[in-house]
Parts: structure tokens; sequence; C-alpha cells
């Protein structure tokens, strides 16, 4: 995909529309999207002996519309769907801009790689509930990032919850079914907590499409009302720091590729709501709101990567990554300038990807050596060479160095702090860096003690060795070819104007 | 018009009771009943709210959304019933245990 | 004569020598200290002034020959050949011992110091000469001069240092180390008694002028006579050379330099003739007989900076006083190796340590002791300390404490309900405040 | 794309490449690795060199990708980039012959290989860094890809010099990256210019750059060793000798030391770095430096450990030199950054030599060892020399550079600290010197290993040899056409106004 900078050079292209391009420019894939995953996950659902094969063949497919989407914005800028022919205010809208093109695309990424992995890490029972799980899971992910109409965002969080916890579920065993069951509650009620806040929204503004409610917002306390609900409702299913509690039990518990999904996908699933909301609907909120989320997410940003220090298990480490992590995604809020979404959003993208190998590579070694203790790892890390590196090009960008995704949005970060002034929250940013570094390097360097091997190690297939260093490349690759996801973000203008 | 509000603040005191019970209670019963009253909550709202201009026949709007919303509620209601039974299966217990120091 | 066989023989003086320092070069040579010395040889027999320029060579320099440094050259060559003869054995078969090779090394500095024409070739060469010249004194197998080797080392250290600063000072001043501009552009400027003194002070440590004789008398007190004229024609007689050089004698008046260089002239030859030659064997004498002329010599410079007219009259004569003061020292070694040439070399005998050596050994072993890394070995003694440890597990203990609240059901969504309220709060009050 | 902007890519791709494929040769492939090694340093080198003719001959050589709006990776190949490439690909060259010899039949070497071409990437990357940006960048590279280097061993000391090494550097390395977004916020470029790009900025500004200019010194400062930021240093002498060698010598301390010439130099520009009076803190930072590293380095007993000292002291010469801030002190800073790698170098490789053919690794140990190690200890010999500042040897250049040019700018102070400093260079070296050639060789070496008739293997005593040649050629021939001092000058033409 190459998208150029300038709007104004597709004029010449339009001219000698080939076949081929006129089919790319009419399909509208923004529909494609939502329909194949879902189809796929019944197909699977149906025909369980082949589940394997219309997975990743769906994962393909549907990287593939990605590319059309992305091939048709850059053509004609937004775009804006009528399904059924009916539109807003009645009808439901889709909607496809910069921000949701990198949400879908960051989706179908990690997507295929989830379900590479996944074809050679569960076992033939436990695939037959994976698949379809894991593509409406899918679905529901690209409904969310398409959806322009506030009660179909709650339909798809909660499609996308149920799936989710199911696919924690998946792994046996009572830590993982307390977890679930925990992280189906939680789910449930921030979902509830975000309907509510519909319900008063609709109520006062008489629609449900982002669009008609922007233009139609204006304070009064049901708005400010509806905003406390459907933020709260939205940071509890983000885990911002201090509602994180149940996010490191239910990603460590779960069988990795379903780790990998949640903390990548499903998560800032939530936080692309919030995201949206803020841009189109809030702007009338005041800047409190935005320091105390700011606040928040330092918390998160310090309290996560203290805790992530202090675990003695592989798994519980990364989650508590992805809880520092994410707390970077809120200091764009006080900042809330263009370049600071921009950070966000490719800290969001950067993080979903590099999390996503870490979490494969850390299933990697729990299926090599059987256990996670990080004071152990000497053995089994030595003989997965290849997860290792994958482990550790992840860890360059979590920890935000160069040249990586997370280098690349810390630096926009950073200069939005800087350049309004509000340079504390570059310190956090430092700072977590930091704690970053002494996480990453406490289970790196045990690549590099000599240990005798304690015990037999099992086989991985090379597959998943491999796929958790091709997403880890990608991260890397993130931060050298930065303004292709940059220049993805600009289409449709999200974040307003260009500074 | 006053009563409208008085069923709309019915339903925001069923959500609070519902998110008490919640929280308070351990047995997860009692938590999956409490998740099914607060939605039974918000629902009401979204009914009691439709009637927005007096003498005007209720918005439909928000009635297709209760219907959705009850199928999504029954749908995870299900869920989290199978997960408790599950539960039950695994550790003998209907709580969900703090998770213990280590 | 043409210009490529002076510049041959000029570069062969030097490089000859440097060579066959090459041990397995002169391994299976007979005289190899004498084979090195044949363009010098050549070089004092030919009666033309030579010079060639190497620019590319350290800082753009070059090499020559004129009158006055041919007689320097003519004792160098005497000196050296006359003193390998009595102190190198026969033909070096001794593979372990670097004696030859250091011998043509302190040679090659001779050479190159004679033969230098500008002020850094001039130290470069001398400093190479002064190392190897340490050298020998340290290959020896009598602990007393190994210890005056070391003295002198310590000496020659600050002397070159002291010189370094009056040369980086020289061309700071002139912007060219040539001898042959340096003298006259030095006595131009006006921090010409600065750069006196320097340089004064710096030769003063190199020669072992009165306060700074100390190791003379200990290398003396047990060297071969040999030896002991190794060390007056290396280091001491190459010193008087480069003051001759880096003075500008004939140029300036300067009665307070020069009076103390014919004080500290003088007090060298009192105190040679009043404590040493009191004491000394008959073998030591024509070391002190050396020392002694250093001091006249040094008296002799002294006389010429006080008073140009006076340096103008006999300054042309400086060499060949020293030429002829070399030949009857040569004349006296030879008469003295022969003589005692059945003679016992007094063995090794136990020395106390001089105040120097123990003050830097003291220095050495408490800096040892108080050595603390600054900042990894502060922390690792702060953790080492148990209520370093203790320290970090309460905020261990804190952090644990704190996950394990937040992870408690309740807790958490009170925080979560508390969360709803500030924000909604938070957002009246931001409304409050914009109306 | 024309050769213009391909080369700089080639230079930087000839060790990237070769080093990512090394890493999938398996341990025995020893030909395929050993030639793969040997290949790309010398092509790297022919690279460089065709760069080095071609901008003789007026050609720019830049390569440009676009990363952020208004900001682009750029290499680019400078007077001042060429010096730091050419010493960092041609003692790359002679450490690798020497690694090859040095880790003969250890475990491991693939890795070992891979992560030390990623390095000397990393290295040539800050060096032809167009912006600082870019340079930060590499920057951060060099710390990740020295890591594995430095715990090689995977000894628990190993782990422990990596934690403290990587605790230090990546600090540095977070404050280089604030005090640069926060230049780019202030100027909108970050891009190298001669005499710099801040000069127009606003009077009001000059307090906060004055603050950004402290933390990009302390930034930069970690690597380069500065006083109270030297920390790492000595204990990271547990790496293998070769790593140790580049190290100090090319890699990880220079990148600090040339980092801070292009903070000088091209982003605040000597002239405006005056005027904010940043010069003189900074000069008697580096003064400080000189002098402790020196004390420190005469109080330890272990080789490796003393030569650490020496470098934190050696490197801030070149520092000084820069903030002397007069043409010549600058031209004396810039030598030294070639004088000083190859110096040390030479000394690295000795202390390999003795620890690898005798197991001596204290100087304690080292009575007469000369007279079993001849060639070793002879180029020893120069290398300490050479760091003592005597002539005609190299470092003597430097020194009287750094003397001539803080005469110059009329800081005579510096004069005395340099006198200070070579006479603990001396304290601390001559000592080693004298062990070795003069004392009594004991009965028999810690863990001796028979080499036949040579006193170690060729791989190790060559590299050994030449960079002490090196050292004495540097000296010898310091104005020879095309030398390094013609060199420098020219760079430091660019940077003074006048």
């Amino acid at each position: 995909m190459n998208f150029p900078t300038g709007a104004g050079t597709d004029h010449c292209k339009r001219m000698k529309l080939l076949p081929m391009e006129l089919i790319l420019g009419e399909v509208p894939w923004i529909v494609v999207l939502i329909i194949l995953p879902l189809t796929g996950g019944m197909a699977c659902f149906l025909f369980p002996t082949i589940s394997k094969s219309l997975g990743l063949l769906t994962s393909l497919a549907v990287i593939s519309c990605v590319w059309g989407l992305g091939w048709q914005l850059e053509e004609d800028g937004a775009q804006r769907y009528a399904i059924g022919g009916w539109g807003a205010p009645l009808g439901i809208d889709l909607y496809a801009d910069g921000l949701s093109l990198v949400m879908v695309a960051v989706a179908a990424l990690v997507g295929l790689g989830i379900s590479v992995y996944s074809s050679s890490y569960f076992r033939r029972d436990k695939a037959n509930h994976f698949w379809p799980l894991w593509l409406f899971l899918c679905g529901a992910l690209n409904a969310l990032f398409l959806s322009s109409d506030i009660f179909n965002l709650y339909v798809t969080l909660e499609l996308l919850g149920l799936t989710a916890v199911a696919l924690v579920a998946l792994a046996d065993g009572s830590e993982a079914l307390t977890s679930a069951m925990r992280y189906l509650l939680i789910n449930l009620m921030g979902s509830l907590f975000y309907l509510l806040g519909v319900a008063f929204l609709y109520h006062s503004f008489g629609s449900l499409d982002i669009a008609i409610l922007a233009q139609r917002v204006e304070p009064s306390p049901a708005v400010w009302a509806a905003v406390g609900l459907i933020s709260a409702g939205l940071l509890l299913k983000t885990a911002l720091f201090p509602m994180h509690f149940w996010l490191p039990a239910a990603h460590a518990s779960a069988p990795a590729p379903v780790s990998a999904l949640l903390s990548a996908l499903v998560v800032k699933a939530s936080f692309y709501i919030l995201l949206r909301m803020w841009l189109e609907i809030f702007p009338i909120v005041g800047i409190s709101f935005a320091q105390l989320l700011g606040l928040l997410g330092s918390a998160a940003v310090l309290w996560g990567g203290i805790q992530a220090l202090r675990q003695t298990r592989l798994k519980l480490l990364v989650a508590y990554s992805t809880v520092s992590q994410l707390g970077y995604l809120f200091l764009a809020f006080p900042l809330g300038m263009s370049i600071a979404w921009k950070g966000a959003l490719y800290m969001l993208l950067s993080h979903a990807v590099a999390k996503a190998a870490m979490f494969m590579a850390a299933g990697n070694i729990l299926a090599a050596g059987g256990h996670d203790r990080i004071a152990d790892l000497s053995s089994i890390t030595q003989r997965l060479p290849l997860t290792l590196t994958a482990f550790s090009l992840a860890g360059i960008s979590i920890m935000g160095l160069p040249p990586s995704g997370g280098f690349i949005a810390k630096w926009l970060l950073l200069e939005a702090s800087i350049q309004s002034g509000q340079w504390w929250w570059g310190a956090i940013l430092l700072l977590g860096g930091l704690l970053a570094a002494a996480y990453v390097f406490r289970v790196v360097s045990h690549v590099f003690t000599q240990a005798e091997a304690t015990h037999e190690a099992r086989e991985v297939p090379a597959r998943m060795e491999w796929t958790a260093l091709v997403l880890a490349l990608v991260v890397i690759f993130l931060g050298v070819f930065a303004s292709w996801p940059l220049a993805m973000m600009e289409i449709g203008s999200p974040f307003g104007g260009g500074s | 018009m006053s009563y409208v509000y008085l069923y709309a603040l019915l339903g925001v005191g069923l959500f609070v009771l519902g998110l008490n019970a919640l929280i308070v209670h351990a047995h997860l019963m009692r938590k999956i009943l409490a998740v099914n009253v607060m939605s039974t909550g918000v629902f009401l709202v979204l009914v009691a709210l439709s009637s927005r201009n007096e003498g005007i026949l209720p918005d439909p709007v928000p009635h297709a959304m209760v219907i959705t919303g009850i199928v999504v509620s029954v749908s995870a209601t299900a869920l989290a019933l199978i997960l408790m039974l599950k539960l039950n299966r695994a550790t003998g217990k209907n709580e969900l245990p703090d998770r213990s120091r280590d | 004569m043409n210009g490529i066989v002076s510049g041959f023989l000029l570069v062969s003086a030097l490089g000859l020598p440097l060579l066959l320092a090459f041990p397995p070069l002169h391994r299976r040579l007979p005289w190899p200290v004498h084979i090195a010395l044949l363009p010098a040889i050549a070089l004092v027999f030919i009666p033309v002034d030579l010079c060639i320029e190497l620019p590319w060579f350290l800082l753009g320099t070059g090499l020559g020959l004129d009158a006055g440094s041919r007689w320097w050259l003519a004792i160098s060559v005497m000196m050296w050949g006359v003193i390998a003869i009595f102190l190198l054995p026969p033909n070096g078969r001794n593979v372990h011992h670097p004696l030859t090779s250091l011998f043509l090394l302190s040679l090659t500095g001779q050479m190159g110091a004679v033969l230098a024409t500008d002020m850094v070739s001039f130290f470069a060469l001398s400093t190479l000469m002064g190392y190897a010249c340490i050298g020998l004194l340290l290959a020896d197998a009598d602990e007393t001069i190994r210890r005056a080797g070391r003295i002198y080392l310590v000496l020659l250290i600050l002397a070159d240092i002291i010189l370094f600063e009056a040369m980086v000072m020289a061309e700071a001043i002139s912007e060219d180390l040539g001898f042959a501009t340096l003298a006259r552009v030095i006595s131009l400027s006006n921090s010409l008694d600065l750069y006196l003194s320097i340089v004064l002070v710096g030769f003063a440590f190199k020669v072992g002028l009165w306060p700074l004789h100390i190791w003379l008398p200990l290398a003396y007190a047990t060297a071969r006579p040999a030896t002991a004229l190794m060390l007056w024609v290396g280091p001491v007689a190459t010193g008087l050379l480069g003051v001759l050089r880096c003075l500008p004698l004939g140029e300036v008046s300067a009665p307070m330099p020069g009076g103390a260089l014919l004080f500290l002239g003088a007090v060298t030859i009192l105190y040679v003739i009043f404590f040493c030659f009191k004491r000394a064997q008959r073998r030591q004498q024509p070391a002190y007989f050396a020392t002694i002329v250093t001091g006249s010599f040094v008296m002799g410079l002294g006389a010429g900076l006080s008073d140009p007219a006076l340096w103008s009259g006999y300054g042309d004569l400086a060499p060949i006083f020293v030429f002829t003061m070399g030949l009857v020292l040569a004349i006296m070694i030879v008469s003295f190796e022969w003589s005692m040439a059945k003679g016992e070399i007094s063995g090794a005998n136990k020395v106390d340590r001089t105040l120097l050596e123990s003050w830097f050994e003291a220095f050495v072993h408490w800096g040892r002791r108080a050595g603390i890394d600054t900042l990894p070995d502060f922390r690792a003694l702060w953790l080492a300390r148990r209520d370093g440890l203790r320290q970090k597990r309460i905020w261990q203990r804190a952090f644990d404490a704190g996950e394990y609240f937040l992870q408690r059901w309740s807790f958490a969504l009170t925080l979560f309900l508390l969360l709803v309220i500030v924000t909604v709060v938070l957002l009246f009050l931001d409304a409050a405040a914009v109306l | 794309m024309n050769w213009n902007t391909a080369l700089p890519l080639m230079v930087l791709g000839s060790s990237l490449l070769p080093g990512l494929m090394i890493f999938f040769l398996s341990e025995e492939h020893v030909v395929a690795r050993t030639s793969l090694n040997l290949a790309s340093a010398i092509l790297k080198i022919v690279l460089i060199g065709g760069m080095f003719w071609g901008m003789l001959h007026g050609h720019h050589y830049e390569s440009r990708l676009a990363l952020l709006p208004g900001l682009d990776l750029v290499l680019r190949a400078g007077p001042l980039s060429m010096l730091f490439v050419l010493l960092s690909a041609g003692l790359w060259l002679v450490t690798t012959v020497y690694a090859i010899g040095y880790l003969e039949e250890s475990p491991y070497r693939s890795r070992f290989f891979g992560f030390f071409s990623l390095c000397v990437t990393a290295t040539v990357g800050i060096a032809l860094a167009g912006n600082l940006m870019t340079f930060l960048v590499f920057y951060e590279l060099l710390t990740l890809c020295t890591y594995p280097l430095i715990v090689h061993r995977g000894t628990e000391v190993a782990r422990k010099a990596g934690r403290t090494y990587l605790i230090y550097t990546i600090f540095g390395g977070a404050l280089l990256l604030l005090s640069s977004v926060w230049l780019y916020t202030l100027a909108g470029t970050l891009e190298f210019t001669d005499r710099g790009f801040l000069s127009g900025l606003d009077t009001s500004l000059h307090p906060t750059l004055i603050l950004i200019f402290a933390l990009l010194i302390a930034g930069l400062g970690v690597k380069a060793a500065l006083f109270p930021l030297h920390g790492w240093l000595p204990l990271a002498m547990v790496a293998p000798a070769p790593v140790s060698a580049l190290l100090h010598a090319v890699a990880v301390v220079k990148a600090g030391a040339f980092g801070i010439v292009r903070v000088v130099y091209d982003v605040y520009g000597i002239e405006f770095a005056t005027d904010l009076g940043l010069t003189l803190p900074l000069a008697i930072l580096a003064s400080a430096t000189i002098i402790y590293g020196s004390l420190r380095a005469l109080f330890q007993d272990e080789l490796k450990r003393r030569l650490a000292f020496s470098t934190v002291s050696q490197v801030s010469y070149i520092v000084l030199g820069i903030a002397v801030a007069g043409p010549v002190a600058t031209i004396g800073g810039l030598i030294h950054l070639v004088h000083q790698g190859v110096q040390k170098i030479t000394l690295f490789f000795c202390a390999g030599n003795l620890a690898e053919t005798l197991g001596i690794h204290k100087i304690s140990e080292m009575n007469g060892v000369a007279w079993r190690m001849p060639w070793t200890m002879a180029a020893f010999t120069i290398g300490a020399f050479g760091m003592i500042g005597a002539p005609p040897l190299a470092g003597f250049f430097s020194k009287w550079y750094l003397a001539r040019g803080a005469l110059d700018a009329e800081q005579d102070w510096v004069i005395l600290i340099l006198a200070g400093s070579s006479i603990l260079n001396a304290a601390y070296f001559l000592p080693i010197l004298y062990i070795a050639w003069f004392k009594k060789p004991p009965d028999s070496w810690p863990a001796e290993r028979s080499f036949g008739r040579n006193e170690t293997s060729w791989a190790l005593l060559i590299p050994t040899v030449v960079t002490a040649m090196m050292t004495l050629a540097l000296g010898l021939l310091a104005s020879a056409p095309f030398s390094l001092l013609e060199w420098a000058s020219q760079i430091v033409n660019r940077g003074f106004a006048q």
C-alpha cells in the first residue's frame, strides 16, 4: 500500500482507470469487511473439519479487503455508507476515515498473524471452538471500527466482549475460568454504563449518528452525565488505572493467541470509541476531565511499569506492560493537539503489533518449557533464538527506543507535550520508557546467561516462532517507514487541522 | 411529562440497585442477576425517555434499541451461566476468589 | 655533494641505528653499534653544511648539519663508539637482553637530537634517547642503578612536560619552531622572561644540575665508568645542546636567568669537588669529572645569557670546548676500563626507598583503599547494607499491597464509581467556570 | 536512485546485511562466517574509499528517508563524518581479525559476530547522521547492539555489568530524546549545519537553550564517560577483549564524544555556544574527568580496569579540545578522536593477548612478561607512550594541539591540566612497562597456552602490531599530505566563521 501525502496527486490517476481499478473503486469494501469474517465464522462453525483453512483464508481475504478500502479512501477521501440504502438518522451508517482505516488495518494485520499462529497452536478440539469465535470477534472489531452509530457501537462492543470472554475460557483450568467470569462481568457492566450514557444522549439530541450528534450537541446536565457514564464504561473496558484489575489475570491466563488478541486489539476497541467520541461529540468537555485522564494515564504508566517489574511470571509481566502502555494513550487527551492524537494512535498501532508478538513469544516459551517463571527462563530461552529475537525486537518498541513504532509515537507525544508547554506529560513518557527498559531487559538478559538445560524442552512449531518474529519485524519497520501510516491517518482529517 | 421522568428515575434506581448488588454480593448467581437488573434499568430508561415530545407518538428507535439490548442481554446471561457452571465444576465454588498474593 | 647523497646520509645517520635496533637485524652482526655509527662518521668528515627538508615528518621538520653541530656529532660518535666497546657483549648473542636494542635506540635519539633543525623533532628524538637510556639503567643488574634510573625517569617526565610548555609557548610566539629563526623571534617577544625560566627549569631537570642531581650520585655509586659516561653523553650533553639551541644566546641580555645559571653551575662544580671527589673511588672519577664539565658549561651559558657581547665572542667555541672535554673523558674511560678490566663489579645491594617512591606507593595504596566508584559502587554499597535492602523491601511490599487492594472486586468497583462521580463533578465545574 | 544517494546506504548496509546473515549461520560454519565477516569489513572500507574519492571530486553523498512530517532520516557524508566513518571502518576490520582469533572455539560465535556487525553499523550510522534525529536513532541502536556483546560471557558479573550499562545508557538516551524533541519544537529543524542552526533564535529562549545544552551533554556524556556518568565503563570490562577494544576505541565512548562535537559545532555552533557561556563549564567538566580518570587508573591492579579508567580520562581530551573553543584546540580534539582510538585499541588487544595466551589479568602478574611476549609488549609500549604523549607518537600531537589551542584561546589553565594528566598517565603506564620489561619472569604463568614457536596466535598478534604501527605512523607522518591533521584543519575551518 502506498499512500502519497498530497491529496491532489490522485487526479491524474483517475484519468486512466483500469477495469481492475474500477472494481476496486466500486465494491463497498466497508460492508465486505464486516460481512466476510462473520460469514467465515459461520462457515467454520458449520464445517469444523476445514475450519483452519477457512480461518486462514478469511484472514487473508480481510487483509485484501482492507487494502481495497485503503485504495478507495486514498482515491475519494472519507467514506460514508448507508446500510440497505437507509441513511442516518433512521438507518445505520458506516463510516470510514483515516482513523478507522488505521484501526481496521492493524486489526487485519495482527489478525492474520494470530490466525497463522493459532493454526499451529490449537489442537483439534480447541480449534473447533476457536475459529468461529475468533472470526466473529474479527467481524465485531471491524464493525466497531466502521460504525458511525453509537448504538451500533454498543452492539459490536457486546459482541466483541462476549466472544473475547469465550476465547479466554478456552484455556481450561480454574484460573482461566475465574478470570473469564470476572472479565465477562466487567464487560457487561462497562457496556451497560455506556448504554445508559447513549440513552441520555439520544434523549437530548434525538440521534444516534455520530456526525449528526456532533452538529447538535450542546452543553447540558444530561450531556455531562452521559459523558461521565460513557467515558467511565469505556475506561473500565480499556483497563485504565485503577480499573486495570481484571486485565492481567484475563490476559495472562488465556491461551497465547487469545492473550495476543486481547492485548493487541480488544482493549483498543473501547479506546477507539472513546477517542472517536472525544473528537466528534465531546469537544464541549472542559479541560479538567482531560487532565484527569492524563493523570490516570500517567499513574497507569508508572504503576503498570512497576508492577511488571515485580512479576515473577512472564505472561503477567507482559500483561502489566499492557496496563502501562495503555496509559500512554491517555496522555494525548490533556495535550489535545493533532500531533498528540497521531502520537497516541501510532502508539496504539505499534503497541498492538508489538504486544501481539510479545504474547506469542511468551506462548512459545510456555509451550517449550512448560512454565513461564522468569527466574528459570535461561535454559528455555537459549533453545528458542527466534522467539527471543521477536521478544527483544518487540521490546524495543515497548521501550520506545528507535528504530521502532514506539519511538515514533513517543517522539510525537513528546513533541506535543513540549509544544503545549505541559512538559510533565513528557517526563512521564520518559519515565515509562525507563521502566519498560527495566522489565524488558529483565527477561532479555536471560538469553545471555549460560545455564544448564534442566529438563526436556518440547518442540515449538516453526510457524509459531516465525509469526512472532514477523510481527516484531513489522513493528521495527513501523519505526523506519513512518510516513505511510502517518499519511494514512490524515485521510478525512479525523484530528482536525493540520498542525 | 413528569411520570416519564419518574420512570426514567426508576430505571436509574434499578441500575444503581443492580450495581450495588454486583459489587456487594459474592455469589456468582447474584452477580449475574444483578447485571440483568442493571440492564433492565437501562432499558427502562430508554423506553421512558422515548416520548420526548408531549402529544406526539413515542419515538420507535429506542424500542428497537431495547429489543436489540434484550437479545444481547439474553445471550450474555447464557454465556455467564455456562461459565458459572464450568467454574463450579472446576473449583467447586460459586464465587470469584480475589487473587491471592503471591 | 648533491642533495640526494646528503639527504641519504642524514637520514641514514638516524635510520640505520633505528633499523638495527630491531633485534632480528642486529642479532647476527658482529659490531652492530659501530656499523650503525658509520653514516654519522661519514657526516663528521664531510666538510660541507648539509640540510634536507622533511615537511611530512612530525610537524614538518628537517635535518641539517652545520659547523657547530658537527662538533657535537663528532663527540657523540666518539663517545658512543667507545662506550659500546665496553658496555655491550661482543656480538649480542644474548637474545633475552634488550641492551643492544636500547643502546641503538639511544644512539638514534642522540643523532637525531644533534641533527634536528627544529624544536619538535629535537624534543621527540631527545625524548626517545632519554627513555632508552633509562631502559639501559633499568636493565642493569645493580639495584642502585635501577633506582637511579627510576628517579631519573621521574625527573625526565617532569622535564619533558615543562619543555613541552616551553615549546608550545615558543610556537605560539613564533609560529615556526626552526632553530634558525627561533632565537631572534623569541628575543623580540614580551614573554621572553617566562620562556627563559621555563626552558631553564626544564633543562635543569634533564641535565642534573645541583638541586636536581640526586640520581647522578646514585647511578655513579656502583656503575661502571662506561655507564656513567653514557649517562653524561646521553641525557646530560643532549640537554646542554638543547639549552644551547633553545636560548636566544647572543640576542638578549637577561642578567637574572644568566646569573641563576652562573650560580647553579658554580654550585654544581663545588658540590662535586667537595662532596663527591672526597669519597669517590677511583673508577668514579671520570663521572665526576664529567659533572664538572657540565657545571662549567652551564656557567658559560649563564655568562653568555647575561651578556650577549661575551657570547658572540666565545659562543662558537662552546662546541669545541665540549668536544675537547669529551675527548679527555673518552681517554679517561678507556684507561680506567682497561685498568680495571679484571676488577669486580660490586653486587646488588639493598638500598632504602627514596622519599618520592614511598610517597608514591603510599598514595597508590591509600587511593586503592579509598577508591569507591562514583555511582555503581555507591549503589552497591547502598544495596549491600541491610538497611538498604530492607528499605527496598518496604517499597516492594507497598507496591504489592497496593496492587492487591486494587485487584479486590469491591474496592476496584468502588474506585470506578468514584471515578464516574469525579468525572461528572469535573464536567459540572468546567461548565460552571465557562458560564 | 543514483550513486550519490545510494552510497551512504551501501556503506551502512555493508555491515548490516552480513550482520543479519551471520545470525542465521550455525556455529560450525566457521569458514563461511569468517569470510563473510572479513569480506564485509573490506567491502566497507572500499566503499568508504570510493566515497572519500568522490568527495574530493566534489560529489555530495546524501540519502534521505521521510520519517515524520518535517523530519527525515538523513545520512550525509561530510568531512567530520568521514573522519569517524573511516576510523570505525578501519578499526573494525582490525578488530574483526582479532576477534576471530580471540573467540576461536568459544560458544555463541554467530551471535557475537552478528551483534558485532550491527554495532559497527550503528557507529557508522552515528557518523553519517545528518540530523540530530538520525543521530539519536543510531545512538540508541548502538546501546541495544552493545548490550549483548557486554553480557556475552553470560556470567553473573557480566549480567551485572550489562545491567549497569543499560541503566546508564538508557537514561542518557532518554535525556537525549527529550532534548532533541525540545530543540525541534524550538527551532523547527534538527539538520546539522556548519556553525549551528540555533543562533537565530530569540534571545528570550537562551536560558532554555542553555538548559537543553546541559541535557544534551548529560545524555551524550553517559556514553562519553564524562565524570559523574562514567560508572558503567570500568564495569563493562567483563566483556571479551575485542569488545572492550571496540567499545573504548570506536563505538560507544567515541559515539558520545562525537555527539558532543556535533552538538557543539553543528547544532549550537561554536561561536553561539561560546556566547551562551557554555564552553567553559564543559571544559571544566572535561578537565575534571581527565584528572579523575587518571587518578582512578592509578589505583587499579586489574589491567583492563586500568585501561578503562584511562579511557575515561583520555576521551575527555576530545571534549576538552572542543570546549576550549578555538580552532587549534578543536584540531587537537578531533585528531585525538582518532589517536585515542588507535592507541587504546592497541592496548586492549595487548591485554587480550596476555589474558588469552598466559591467563594474565592483573598488572601484578605481569612480571617480565615482555620476554615471553615481546611483540605484544612492544606494541603495548608504543601504545602506552602514545597515551602519555611522548613524541613522536600520535598522542603527542593531540596534546600539542590542545596546548597550542589553549594558549590561542587564552585559557592557560588548560595547560596545567594537560601537564597534570601527562604526569598521571606516566605514573600509571610506566610502572606496567617497568614490571613487564625489567622484572624477573616467574617460573610459570597463570594459564599458559602454547602456540609453537610464536608467542601467540597470528590472528591476535597481527592486529595488535598493525594498530601499534598506526600509532607510530600517525605521529611520524603527522604533516604528510592527506594526513589526519590536514583533514581536521579543514573540518575546523568550516566550523569557524572567520
